[in-house]
């Protein structure tokens, strides 16, 4: 996987208001008009607030990874498109809130759900798979 | 205000868990209090207004109150479910439709409730397998913000925990009767940073009844009547961030439908936050309480701190809020909590608190509920 | 009637089955139609009442009509939820809350729905091992004592079916717009003895939204308003005879709530069933459209069969009745029905009917919805 | 089995109006006390009303005979106490419906409903007996 092969995030403009929604909306929360058109959303955006999923959510719904659960960075990405969107979002430590607080994050995935990743996380996966097997 | 509308009876049933005891039966036990309390029989109410979000609809509960064929209207507001049924309730009388009127609110949740699943709240089912359908991530990420941007120690979380248990202490009725230490809070399990376990409230059990009547009922019945002088529910603006948003659509910082709501309450009401002497506020964690203080207008953000740290919201201080310990001392059973706190403040303006009454005779109080999908309510009572 | 408040908008979403739509969607469809009527913009609209027996909170359609912060009580009432929504909103117009209100109602069925657990009726599980919790049952039990009672001829059930399809097939709205004759209701499948399965109403999908207003704002928006002279819901009284009762209390013949919602509000309105021009009547199945007639005074008790048989229930006859062609026409999405009810007679009593349209200008009109536990709903409407 | 083998129904009477209810109920319905105590209804009341039902309830909740479902009858029982009870009501022909209409019946079960049979049904029933292996 690499950073440019994921879509990007898809939400809806209004026509009559460029009031931005994700996902993309029916109605508009704003103006309240149905003219609305399908936009891409930005790459990238500031981790707004966020917090740390600390417990395993209940199964189902929740799908623990194959190596079972660690603890998340969960929050808000806001992004220069005027809307700010939850994401999961990945970090090198979740228990140094100074790596995500107003971090520059880049999506990552946008299936189950946005996913996000702080510079740090990104440098360090790269060093990770230039080690790796080729 | 057209026409003032009193509240002459207010009725709880215990709070906590009471195996065996049906929602419904709560709610039985809490008008029967009620009305006990105005020195009324079922009989006289006219009409009815009440709700809960999970034990059954209220308007079964005549099958046990007896037949007498009153409209019986149940509301489902989450949070705001007993504003919702107060409303009712006031406007029926304001209208003309009834002289007496009766709200009432229940809920018996069981342990571990709240699980929502995505598609009942519009959302791909993606965000329950990725971990996102747990409500107390929004209260930690909206706090987590908060204190950054307001320069707030996290420190005041525990602070205003501990006078919850404090509180609940002082309140017999109360679920959480034991103090607890701001280190025992701290050091509790952390479920979503910075908040711990024991700052949040739990799905509890219990059910809160209060009866309102027209001028001329509550001369005639010779109550001990607490005036209605406000009562407004507001749902969200455009751009507020709620539970299960998948985005928080619109630029800068987030509007407060809690702000709307108590703003709303204070004109109707004809006061400001500074003339209220005591207040019950939606405290689902401790920092709820904190940010409701600002949004309700009680104190500038970013105060907080101080006001806590100098205890005036405690029972002692220039605003207690929370006298009867919460909703993190009394469990949180969505559809009675709203009352709950209407019950609170009336008995705190009739001076009947016992070990947790407000010194010096207050004389006006206010109470505040929130929740999803972006609801409040707010009523402010005088004497 | 402290102040005359008028419907100034009415719209329906389409009635009948369509995949792919949400009862939510169905909702604002409506919503939207009735704000177009009254010529309004939700933005208009200063306070809401809503809901819907299985499709969801109506306070979670702000998000596609736009948050425009007005409150919003979710009501949940079964069949008389669109009452309940209908006086919610006009005791909020009448306590001067508001100038301007909605009430909505939605569902969305899935096919055999209704599939009541004895549990969420207080009846022990023995009920449904028994094959008792069937509500067909309720309903051919109360017209086969019913017909016996009055010496009521069992062809009377199908001739007020057919009339129903009959209806139904001129009304472009309608989910059976085919006639169906007396020999094939009749000769259907019995589902229980005397009421075949065409007579029933099934599940269905729909909205319905009705805009009422102060006489300020109606006059100012100088809309075709229609008055509201009376809304009455009410519970069942004592010794009713209900749906899942595992008995009836009390001796003699048990009391109709429906009886006591109409009186109500004949009683509010001050006219007299006579005075009537069209009406809607809860018709669950046909039986109930012959007992509602006389519970709710168009006729004594009995005098059903020569009415129907003189065509006086027609849309050319004395009094018509469910000239939409009622529920068994347009099916029963519980949340909507109420409303569908007072959308066409303000379809009537503007003269804007089409091909159903009743002749001679109808003045006052009438609707009645009856639903488990035992509550009726009853609006008079004139011009 | 037989019919004096069957258990009483036990409803209440209130204390302060005498109104009966099955089953015992918590509140009076007719006027709201709660001073309720316990009693036997009669085992033989008057058919109200009743319908057939035609076809086999859903399965679960419905638990149909071993033999299959076949239409039975059902519908209200007035006891002399003073309330009508919904039972399960045992005829030789459910076709007939002037077997049951006003019939003078006889409780036959209690569990898992009140179950009351015609005289008809429990005299072909005493024959069916009389001839069958001992
Ligand atoms: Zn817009
Ligand atoms: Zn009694």
């Amino acid at each position: 996987m690499t950073v440019e092969s994921v879509l990007p995030l898809t939400g809806s403009r209004c026509s009559s208001c460029g009031n931005v929604a994700y996902p993309a909306a029916a109605g508009c929360q704003r103006c309240g008009s149905s003219d609305l058109a399908s936009v891409e959303l930005a790459r990238w955006g500031t981790v707004w607030a966020h917090t740390v999923q600390r417990f395993a959510p209940k199964s189902p719904p929740y799908v623990p990874p194959a190596e079972g659960f660690t603890p998340f960075a969960v929050g808000y990405v806001e992004l220069p498109d005027g809307v700010k969107v939850e994401a999961v979002l990945e970090a090198t430590t979740v228990d140094e809130p100074a790596e995500l607080a107003d971090a520059r994050v880049t999506l990552v995935a946008t299936e189950p759900v946005p996913r996000f990743a702080t510079e740090a996380w990104l440098s360090s996966r790269s060093a990770a798979e230039e080690v790796g097997p080729r | 205000m057209s026409l003032d509308v009193s509240i002459i009876g207010a009725g709880l049933s215990r709070f906590g868990r009471q195996p065996g005891v049906t929602g419904r039966q709560l709610a039985v036990q809490a008008i029967h209090a009620a009305l006990a309390d105005a020195g009324i029989a079922w009989p006289d109410v006219q009409v009815a207004f009440g709700g809960s979000d999970g034990a059954g609809l209220a308007d079964t509960l005549v099958a046990e109150l007896g037949l007498t064929g009153i409209p019986f209207t149940n509301v489902k507001n989450g949070c705001a479910t007993g504003g919702s049924a107060l409303v009712g309730a006031v406007n029926a009388v304001r209208s003309g439709a009834a002289e007496i009127a009766l709200a009432v609110g229940f809920d018996k949740h069981p342990r571990g409730a709240f699980d929502p699943r995505p598609e009942d709240w519009g959302l791909p089912t993606g965000y329950g397998e990725a971990g996102l359908m747990v409500t107390t991530q929004f209260f930690a990420v909206k706090i987590a913000r908060y204190l950054r941007e307001h320069g707030i120690d996290e420190s005041a979380l525990a602070k205003v925990a501990a006078k919850a248990y404090r509180n609940g202490s002082l309140n017999p009725n109360a679920w959480r009767q034991e103090p607890m230490s701001e280190e025992q809070i701290t050091g509790a399990a952390m479920v979503n940073d910075p908040l711990t376990q024991y700052m949040f409230c739990s799905p509890g059990e219990g059910g809160a009844a209060i009866v309102v009547a027209s001028p001329a009922a509550a001369k005639r019945l010779g109550a001990r009547a607490v005036k209605l002088l406000a009562v407004a529910p507001r749902t969200r603006a455009f751009g507020s961030f709620e539970v299960f948003s998948p985005s928080i659509q619109g630029d800068g910082i987030p509007p407060s439908v809690s702000t709307d709501a108590s703003r709303a309450a204070f004109e109707q009401a004809g006061v400001g936050p500074d003339d209220i002497d005591v207040a019950q506020l939606q405290d689902t964690e401790s920092g709820a309480e904190i940010m409701h203080l600002a949004e309700c207008g009680f104190c500038e953000h970013g105060e907080q701190e101080k006001w806590i740290a100098a205890g005036e919201t405690e029972i002692s201080g220039r605003l207690p809020v929370n006298t009867d310990g919460g909703c993190i001392a009394n469990g949180e059973p969505i559809g009675a909590s709203g009352l709950r706190q209407v019950h609170e403040i009336v008995t705190q303006l009739r001076g009947e608190a016992g070990d947790r009454q407000v010194p010096g005779s207050p004389r006006l109080g206010f109470t505040h509920v929130y929740g999803a999908p972006g609801i409040s309510a707010c009523t402010v009572l005088g004497v």
